[in-house]
């Protein structure tokens, strides 16, 4: 049995959070936006655990069931980004995101 | 009464007649483009529609004020207590009243002598298939637009019939002016229609969601309940919305009937087939704006607000369009010009509160309109110009046409006797008695009156410049010769129809499809004076006509010296009344070409500045595409603390302050 | 629950893993795996349709009594008429793109992967429909995503589709991130994360602000799917750079999951907070629906804004369906019935236009057309018939009369003029929009039909009258074609099927 | 108390420092020890939270699997394995963030508990037994979610006959 400040948790996902989505703004290599995508993910990982930590009797099972599933589908979309990645490294000989930009206007 | 009962029940006929005539050329005319029996289908059906037609009138005028509506219903949503109390039900329906039936034989007379009159006049040009198909797509679309039974249904025909004109000025669409020109009409009447269909849903918006709805069914478009007995009036309500989707309907009929400042369309419309200028931007389709203010004051009624913006609009226009016509060279345009000054003495009646007066002008104007322009096609099919100058004379080799021109010409100026002068007069003496009433409508009635004076001068220096004289100043013009039976029959109908469809109101039946209007129409009270004033401006602007044009004369307005100005002063000072010096002519000249001035650069500027606005919005919206992902995921976080900012602090802090929720 | 009950899912799933075994089995035709998923979404239909009740098929249906729009429960799923309504579209989408995707080269390589995905992103879709509990819609909202963007790049040979691709699949993961923090929170602020839960059992809601903030990180990591303004910038390079096959999926199919996920999330806080004072601040859910709004006119005006000036055809089309979706935010922000029915009708119309004006795009580029929307000059009188199929597409889209496009606007604009409360302003944003689109969709018309045909290699341009764009394509576009004129001219049944089905949502929902 | 809540700050402040390094490195491989390291550290957190079932799920699957796909994402497209990622210009990005941060903390912790909220321990198998029954359909749909991946990834990465 332990207390937590709520306050302390919520600012760590968000900070997280924000981590994740700079890095995915101002990152140009692929597979720093895969790790910046999986920071933000943790951040909402974390959010389900904390709550489900003090949500009571039946959320909390639920919450952790979310995270179990969460993870889950965070590792498969990191398998489908590598595989992305891989195709258009070997298409152009580059993993920079602003060089594959010829679709626009 | 019995046989034309069934009339009622045949009027659906009339549009379907033509949309089968559509079909028929439009499908198989292309391959027999060198046989014309297109054109004589088109003219057949056309025919049948105008017999329908005027049995309907004739079952109207023996059951005066009969109001029949059959209807189906397209799409309805049901209305649920809470949250949607009211429902929304979209009918499609036919409704037979008086006014409709008139504007039945308008459209279905001019529209067949037209098509007749096409066969020949459109004997050279490719794409006949084409040509009639599409003109019967427009009668279909104007019958069924007469014919609605709500605003909305008005509103598609509406539409339909702007397609239709779309693609027949576009005719030629090889030639780039009349590809502009399409473009042009489709831009302009589109700024109408918007404004159109805002209204319609602001109306809706009031009156089919408070539930009382005096002629406006609950939750419909509809017009009326269909058991409320015709004319059961404006119901009037005064509210700053109500007068807003009045200005909106203004804005719609604006756009259609070329009324300023949406009027810059028509005039570059005559890039069409000039059968297509007579049957659509003179007889017909520009009606159509007019006859949605008819309909709109008769149903729903304007507020005293829209009503001075209406008689502004129309008042003004009659007089801006007339100026433009007293100085052009093109005999298209000049009819065209003619047209807009016409229509908007529809617009001031209806305005100010004659909605019957101005149908009554709008039936009038139709034959002789159409007469006018069937008779410059005539002169122009012969002598292939278009330009007044170049000709001459006409009147020795095409004494037809001089003469149908002539008869025209008379009934647009008003001369007394022919039809124009009843409608006119009725129109000006039937505001000029509510001018003690209603101050404010007399700056625009003066406009109005002027205009009497303008229109009789300017259509009759076309004649003189066109018939007039000895011979065509251009001698290198083909040798004139009057045109065959298909384009002389409509032109001698159309003639006797613009001499006498005026005094048609004087017999009580015909009067009962302008309920209300009165019997005889243009002897109210104390007017007889102003018929007098009137008849005398008439005379005035032939007599000045015939002193600069007649005889084969060529007035110029010399810019060099003053000694010249002072020398054609002189010169023909002798002539004119006193009153009527050059001065007010110079005056004239002044106001036309600033009104040139206003419509080229002031209205085409803004026309264009839209434009540009739209354009340069894509094209700066469009440089934020940039294609780089990382810029798009910027986007999703910008708009993901824009949202987060709204929803959090803005929206409730608007909802607060704006007092919504 | 009764397996039965999810016989359309079940056909759907089998027939994916049918064509995944026929390709480890050394399979290679096209046309088998083509022929699988055309006629699993084509029997998948049929038994939604009979679940719906529909008099023909009733025979069929596998639903237990008493299921179909049931109070809403604590579970995970649960059947809806409004779901349902919405599987029958997403399986009709489905269907145009694998029947026209029969006319595919059949010597292609993946074909087996594409057919594949493309039911497995359907099975997502249906899955959707079905959701009873944000985290199961999040998930088959990420079964449906994950197949997407693998079916983007699965030519795996083209710079252009793996670039397409890649962008897909960052912005998506990016809104899969967002959306379940903002999951997260309303975790947080409600305990339980069934929609049941976010509605009528929510007791005074926990933690107000959390579940402000979480609804706005659903807004935006849902308005990516639906693609609204501002979460729209991948969609147009998507649609340009994907197959043109799968981007009139993307377009016609997966959109619309996004709809109905706004429908799932957004209308129990809406309906149940805006009716009963008693269970919260009534300041939420106008707040809620007032920003909801502004998402709507923004997404339809910067689409149309953007369309104006576009030059080629795929972009347009990207663009124009950006601003279809804002026509049908508008019917969530308005969250009455009839607002409802509205938007939903507008989904189904958007299937028929929107598929049809891609599948028409690819037939086109199939007969040797270039992307330029000046490359279509004087098709018209070349191809008469793909003409007019695309111009009563285009028609449609711009809410010409007859067609379907009118009746769903129509029924949507009107209902916002009626519903309780001050919509009216969405009602003419929607209005004006559909006056400037006219203009665009205008001049593709022009283009085809009025303007010359390019001098210069007119005749190369066409190799041969004999290339043909596939029976395959021709019937899909033939279908869809005669679906937006029947449906224009006569939606009665269809349209009060929907409204029904709408009231019935509302009413669980509330 | 105060040991956790130092613990818990301790365990925060590596989260965050590792994150920030692993995105700012220079170093490609240096960015997948720290993420490695990122991961571990909430697992630890995890562990604090009285979710050990899934403190170790974070440890097999991210700080183990996932770390190792990253390495081998970066081993087969770079040439050499220390490879600089390409500079990139920042833009007013982090500003925003920080703001959204900022807003989003002050409304979210006002209104939360202030202090003292008691963390509930769960059994795993309570937690297994609700994964596979009333969850079911979750980790039902997250199979489906893999299939298809498994699908697409592998005919996207492998070389084509053709």
């Amino acid at each position: 049995m332990s207390a937590f400040s709520p306050a302390g948790l919520l600012a760590l996902s968000g900070a997280l959070l924000s981590i994740g989505l700079f890095g995915i703004l101002t990152r140009r290599n692929f597979i720093l936006l895969l790790i910046s995508i999986e920071i933000a993910i943790n951040a909402a990982v974390l959010n389900f655990v904390y709550f489900a930590a003090f949500a009571g009797a039946t959320g909390g099972l639920t919450g952790q069931a979310i995270a179990v599933v969460v993870i889950g589908l965070a590792a498969t979309e990191v398998a489908v980004g590598l595989a992305i990645v891989l195709a258009l490294n070997r298409l152009r000989g580059s993993i920079n995101v602003a060089e594959a930009a010829t679709l626009k206007f | 009464m019995s046989g034309f009962d069934v009339a009622f029940g045949w009027a659906w006929l009339i549009p379907t007649l033509t949309a089968v005539a559509f079909v028929i050329v439009g499908v198989g005319g292309r391959r027999m483009a060198r046989l014309e029996w297109g054109g004589w289908v088109a003219v057949a059906f056309s025919f049948a529609a105008m017999v329908v037609g005027i049995l309907v009138a004739i079952g109207e005028m023996l059951a005066p004020g009969s109001y029949t509506d059959s209807s189906v219903t397209w799409i309805s949503i049901p209305g649920s207590p809470g949250t949607f109390p009211n429902g929304v039900q979209l009918d499609i329906g036919i409704l037979v009243d008086p006014i409709s039936a008139l504007m039945l034989l308008v459209v279905t007379v001019v529209g067949f002598l037209v098509l007749l009159y096409s066969i020949e006049y459109m004997h050279h040009d490719s794409g006949l298939a084409r040509y009639y198909a599409e003109l019967s797509l427009f009668l279909t679309a104007m019958t069924g637009l007469v014919l609605s039974d709500n605003l909305l249904e008005f509103f598609l025909f509406w539409e339909l019939v702007g397609v239709c004109s779309y693609f027949l000025i576009g005719f030629y669409y090889e030639k780039p002016s009349a590809a502009s020109a399409a473009k042009e009409a489709f831009l302009v009447t589109r700024v109408g229609d918007v404004l159109f269909l805002l209204g319609i849903f602001i109306y809706f918006a009031v009156y089919a969601t408070s539930g009382s709805a005096p002629g406006w069914a609950a939750g419909g478009f509809k017009f009326t309940n269909g058991s409320a007995p015709f004319l059961a009036g404006a119901m009037g309500g005064n509210t700053p919305l109500l007068t807003v989707a009045g200005l909106m309907m203004l804005g719609g009929a604006a756009g259609k009937s070329a009324q300023f400042p949406l009027h810059v369309w028509l005039p570059d419309a005559m890039e069409g087939p000039t059968t297509v200028s007579a049957l659509i931007h003179a007889a017909t389709m520009v009606a159509a704006g007019v006859y949605l203010l008819a309909v709109v004051s008769l149903f729903l009624g304007f507020t005293p607000t829209d009503q001075l913006a209406i008689v502004a609009v129309g008042g003004f226009t009659t007089f801006f369009a007339a100026t433009m016509a007293v100085v052009n060279p093109d005999i298209k345009r000049v009819i065209a010009y003619s047209t807009i000054s016409q229509l908007g003495y529809m617009v001031f009646a209806v305005g100010a509160g004659f909605t019957m007066v101005g149908l009554y002008h709008l039936f009038t104007h139709a034959f002789f309109k159409a007469l006018l322009f069937l008779a410059a096609g005539s002169v122009i099919h012969a002598v292939g110009t278009q330009d007044l100058f170049k000709m001459g004379g006409l009147r020795k080799t095409m004494p037809l046409t001089a003469a149908a021109f002539a008869i025209g010409a008379l009934s647009l100026s008003g001369f007394p006797g022919s039809s124009g002068f009843f409608s006119k007069d009725d129109i000006l003496g039937s505001v000029y008695a509510t001018l003690g009433t209603h101050p404010q409508y007399w700056p625009f009635f003066l406009l109005a009156l002027l205009t009497v004076f303008l229109t009789a001068y300017y259509i009759f220096r076309a004649w003189f410049l066109a018939f007039g004289g000895d011979g065509p100043r251009d001698a290198t013009l083909p040798h004139a010769h009057e045109p065959g039976w298909t384009m002389r029959l409509p032109l001698v109908v159309l003639s006797a129809l613009a001499i006498g469809a005026g005094a048609l109101v004087f017999d009580p039946a015909f009067a009962s499809l302008l309920p209300g209007i009165g019997v005889p129409p243009t002897f109210r009270g104390a007017d007889l004076a102003l018929s007098a004033v009137s008849v005398g401006l008439v005379a005035c602007g032939f007599g000045l006509a015939y002193s600069f044009w007649g005889g084969g004369r060529v007035f110029e307005l010399s810019e060099s010296t003053w000694a010249a100005r002072v020398r054609a002063l002189l010169l023909h000072r002798y002539y004119f009344k006193a009153g009527y010096d050059w001065i007010g002519l110079r005056a004239t000249y002044t106001v036309a070409r600033a009104a040139d001035f206003v419509e080229r650069y002031v209205i085409d500027g803004t026309v264009r500045g839209f434009e540009r606005l739209f354009a340069g919005l894509s094209d700066g919206l469009r440089r934020v595409q940039t294609g780089v992902v990382s810029d798009y995921a910027a986007y999703v976080v910008g708009g993901l603390v824009g949202f987060l900012l709204l929803l959090v602090f803005l929206a409730p802090w608007l909802l607060q302050t704006v007092g919504g929720g | 629950m009764d397996p039965l009950a999810y016989a359309p899912e079940f056909v759907v799933l089998a027939a994916a893993l049918l064509v995944f075994l026929a390709d480890v089995l050394g399979v290679r035709r096209l046309e088998a795996f083509g022929g699988i998923a055309t006629g699993a979404s084509a029997v998948a239909f049929a038994l939604v349709l009979a679940d719906l009740g529909t008099p023909v098929l009733s025979g069929l249906s596998t639903l237990p009594a008493g299921v179909l729009d049931a109070p809403l429960g604590p579970g995970i799923t649960s059947f809806t008429s409004l779901g349902l309504v919405f599987q029958a579209i997403f399986l009709l989408a489905a269907f145009f793109v694998s029947l026209a995707s029969l006319s595919r080269p059949s010597a292609e390589a993946g074909s087996a992967v594409f057919f594949g995905l493309l039911l497995l992103a359907t099975l997502g879709m249906l899955l959707v429909a079905l959701s009873a509990d944000l985290i199961f819609l999040l998930l088959a909202i990420e079964l449906a995503s994950i197949s997407t963007y693998l079916m983007v790049g699965y030519s795996r040979k083209e710079a252009r589709h793996l670039e397409a691709a890649m962008k897909f699949y960052i912005i998506g993961a990016l809104s899969t991130a967002l959306s379940f923090f903002g999951a997260s929170l309303l975790f947080g602020a409600y305990g339980g994360t069934s929609f049941y839960g976010l509605g009528p059992a929510a007791t005074p809601i926990g933690y107000p602000t959390l579940a402000l903030v979480g609804y706005a990180l659903l807004i935006a990591g849902l308005g990516f799917k639906v693609t609204a303004v501002p979460f729209h910038a991948w969609a147009v390079d998507v649609y340009d750079g994907a197959p043109t096959d799968v981007s009139a999926f993307l377009a016609g199919g997966t959109k619309k999951m996004g709809i109905f996920a706004f429908f799932l999330v957004f209308l129990a806080p809406l309906l149940i907070l805006g009716h009963t004072p008693a269970l919260g601040p009534r300041g939420f859910a106008s707040a809620l629906q007032l920003t909801l709004g502004i998402a709507a006119v923004l997404t339809m005006t910067v689409g149309n804004l953007l369309a104006l000036l576009q030059k080629e055809m795929k972009r347009l089309l990207a663009y124009s369906s950006i601003s279809q979706a804002g026509y049908m935010l508008i019917g969530v922000a308005v969250a009455s019935g009839p607002a409802v029915a509205g938007a939903t009708f507008q989904v189904l119309a958007h299937v028929f236009m929107k598929t049809g004006a891609f599948l028409v795009v690819a037939a086109v580029a199939s007969l040797g057309v270039g992307p330029l929307i000046e490359d279509w000059r004087g098709l018209g009188p070349r191809r008469p018939y793909l003409s007019l199929s695309f111009a009563l597409m285009l028609l449609s889209l711009a809410g010409v009369p007859l067609t379907i496009g009118f009746v769903s606007k129509f029924v949507l604009f009107s209902s916002a003029v009626q519903a309780k409360g001050p919509f009216v302003w969405l009602a003419v944003a929607g209005l004006l929009n559909s006056a400037l689109s006219v203009f665009y969709y205008a001049r593709i018309l022009k283009t085809i039909y009025l303007d010359p045909p390019a001098p210069t290699d007119a005749p190369a341009a066409v190799p041969a009258p004999a290339a043909g764009i596939g029976w395959g394509r021709g019937a899909a576009i033939l279908l869809i074609t005669v679906g937006i004129v029947a449906l224009g001219i006569y939606p009665g049944p269809v349209l009060s099927g929907i409204q029904a089905a709408a009231s019935q949502f509302v009413f669980v929902g509330g | 108390m105060i040991l956790e809540e130092l613990a818990f700050l301790a365990i925060a402040v590596v989260a965050v420092v590792t994150a920030l390094l692993a995105l700012l490195t220079r170093e490609l491989v240096h960015t997948i020890i720290w993420i490695a390291l990122f991961f571990v550290d909430l697992s630890a957190l995890y562990f604090l939270l009285q979710a050990p079932f899934l403190g170790v799920l974070q440890l097999g699957v991210y700080a183990g699997a996932v770390t190792i796909l990253l390495l081998f994402g970066v081993m087969v497209t770079r040439k050499r394995i220390f490879s600089r990622e390409a500079a990139t210009g920042i833009g007013p990005g982090p500003i925003v963030l920080a703001g959204l941060t900022l807003t989003f903390l002050a409304l979210g912790s006002e209104e939360l508990p202030q202090n003292g909220v008691v963390v509930h321990a769960y059994d795993p198998t309570l937690l297994s037994q609700t994964l596979f029954n009333a969850d079911g359909p979750w980790l039902l749909l997250l199979g489906l979610v893999m299939l298809s991946a498994l699908a697409g990834a592998i005919y996207l990465v492998r070389e084509g006959r053709e």
